[in-house]
């Protein structure tokens, strides 16, 4: 089947940021298919290049990562929650003239309209709350 | 390809985000001819409140992207009956220019006939 | 005595059912952002004339007021702020 | 029929309240997260064969299930979803 | 100076993150000679549950933070008496070594005889 | 009085943030000195260098850091929870390897060391939620 994630919980605030992981490798090793990653509201900030947990807690992000280069995952993060939120690709910053990027390769920041697409056409939506 | 979509929509205005995000997606559906059903239920039914002044609080009111709806052909808005009896509200409290209210007994089976459901 | 802070609605929190367990003689609660959806279903155990609320939040949210409540701007959330101690906040 | 996930405890917040509103005959919920707090207190119109938790957030909380609840990995959660339709998140 | 703190802990262990990072603020505060008194309200009681096993997943248990109080010279918690009865918990099953737990049937007085309080 | 807040509210997630705002505004306007604002948890956001809100809705970053030029105050993010959440000064960037610093000018990252210091000196302590 065809699965879509909403993301709302951003990594080491709120579980599910955690959950929608561990959701994401359990349906992949099923041999589903994960259509696309919606990250939206605090969920942009599973998109950071520069979060630094302790060595010791896991690391989201990078779980992510590993798991888009594996199954050549679409996680896109919503551009204006990540606007909002302080999340920005190079050529964001450039456009809204601010200091740096901090969007982790990966990811990509698209409008709301990949959501609906999303939701047309995946047999399965699973939100993960904050 | 046509798919039944339901926006829940379950939190009050202001106090976080989730209101104003989760109306920005139905617009956002709404302009690309996929509009969703919106159910309002808990307090997710005080979005719906008359005589919101947010400028109070320095934020927009989400009136305004309510009343958009209107414009994007979404004509009715559906709202949990025993979540405004709990709340003393009424429909006249609630009323949106352009826009029908329709109340719902029976959350439970109006959710399970939807293709997919989006929590706010 | 205690200035209670609670900033989240009964609808869909327990935090001021929670702070109604700690509400003692002489304290105050102070009803702010989500908060304000309490004036109409107040704990029995927290008399009227402890109950105030920023008007900013009740304003924004179109909340019509019907009790003798206090209804006040920031500056007196400060003053109550002065007046009190401990300033105990309940959220989440 | 419609699969419902509760992620937040009872303690705090109204969420399994507000999904048990919602339940009809037929309906699984899943309990994850903080929703596993639940297990002890779940509201009576929920028969006990709906009810499902995560095994992983049992564990990590010190938390004893006494009642016949089905607890599940993440695997069998995957496979809940496929069986079931729509899916509808209780959170906040 | 001298000032009475206390910590007031009322969430659950691994939902989000203010009962890790109030109790590391609490042994900040223990290392720096400036121990607050620490009281467990509501789901807050859940962090002291034994048998934790953290790692299914992915977090770290929180009891480790609540064992190193004692290497900081606090060997005693409070515990609200009818938010341990309401999840009809009992204090052996929150038992922390070389700290004594005390519970506290009016957290109303209890909290308002402290200079501080920091929320969690 | 000598007023600590600490901050629990990421701006445009909570409205705590704005709240905390206003307050630290009205209690300067009434003559009273605010020691310093500690922000914790995700409060640690209002920080964030890279926000970028739509025109019509208030910038709290942008508000915080008027207020500190105007009353050199001492705006504290806690050095672990900003780890965590992504949110690194230039130096700490370096340190840890990170492509990109998003601390806003105004703020500095510091140890639980500096909101512990704060309880003691302070007159009042006010803590604004998630």
């Amino acid at each position: 089947m065809k699965f879509t994630l909403v993301i709302f919980s951003a990594p080491h605030s709120a579980e599910g940021a955690a959950s929608a992981l561990r959701f994401a490798r359990a349906l992949l090793a099923s041999g589903h298919n994960l259509y696309r990653v919606f990250f939206y509201g605090d969920g942009v900030h599973n998109a950071s290049a520069l979060e630094a947990p302790p060595q010791d807690e896991s690391h989201i992000v990078a779980g992510w990562q590993a798991l888009q280069q594996q199954h050549q995952l679409d996680l896109v993060v919503c551009i204006a929650a990540a606007q909002r939120r302080g999340l920005l690709s190079a050529s964001e910053a450039e456009r809204l003239g601010k200091p740096a990027a901090n969007l982790a390769a990966g990811f990509e920041l698209a409008g709301l309209g990949q959501l609906v697409d999303a939701v047309v056409y995946s047999d399965r939506l699973v939100t993960f709350g904050d | 390809m046509s798919k039944s979509i339901l926006a829940l929509c379950r939190r009050p205005p202001y106090g976080d985000a989730l209101a104003r995000e989760g109306l920005e997606a139905v617009l956002a559906a709404a302009a690309m001819e996929q509009a969703p059903v919106l159910l309002f239920m808990h307090d997710g039914v005080f979005q719906l409140l008359k005589d919101q002044n947010a400028k109070s609080i320095e934020q927009k009111s989400v009136r305004r992207n309510l009343e958009a709806l209107s414009i994007f052909g979404i004509d009715k808005l559906y709202v949990c009956q025993h979540s405004l009896e709990k709340r003393n509200l009424n429909c006249g409290q609630l009323r949106l220019p352009g826009i029908a209210i329709e109340l719902i007994a029976d959350p439970g089976r109006f959710i399970a006939a939807f293709d997919s459901v989006l929590s706010f | 005595m205690t200035l209670h802070i609670v900033s989240k609605s009964p609808g869909y929190s327990n935090a001021l059912m929670d702070c109604a367990d700690s509400f003692v003689e002489g304290d105050i609660l102070l009803l702010i952002e989500d908060g304000v959806y309490a004036l109409s279903s107040l704990p029995e155990n927290i008399p009227v004339q402890a109950v105030h609320y920023l008007k900013a939040d009740v304003n924004a949210r179109g909340i019509v007021v019907t009790m003798e409540y206090q209804g006040i701007d920031d500056t007196r959330w400060v003053e109550l702020c002065c007046q009190q101690n401990p300033v105990v906040s309940w959220f989440k």
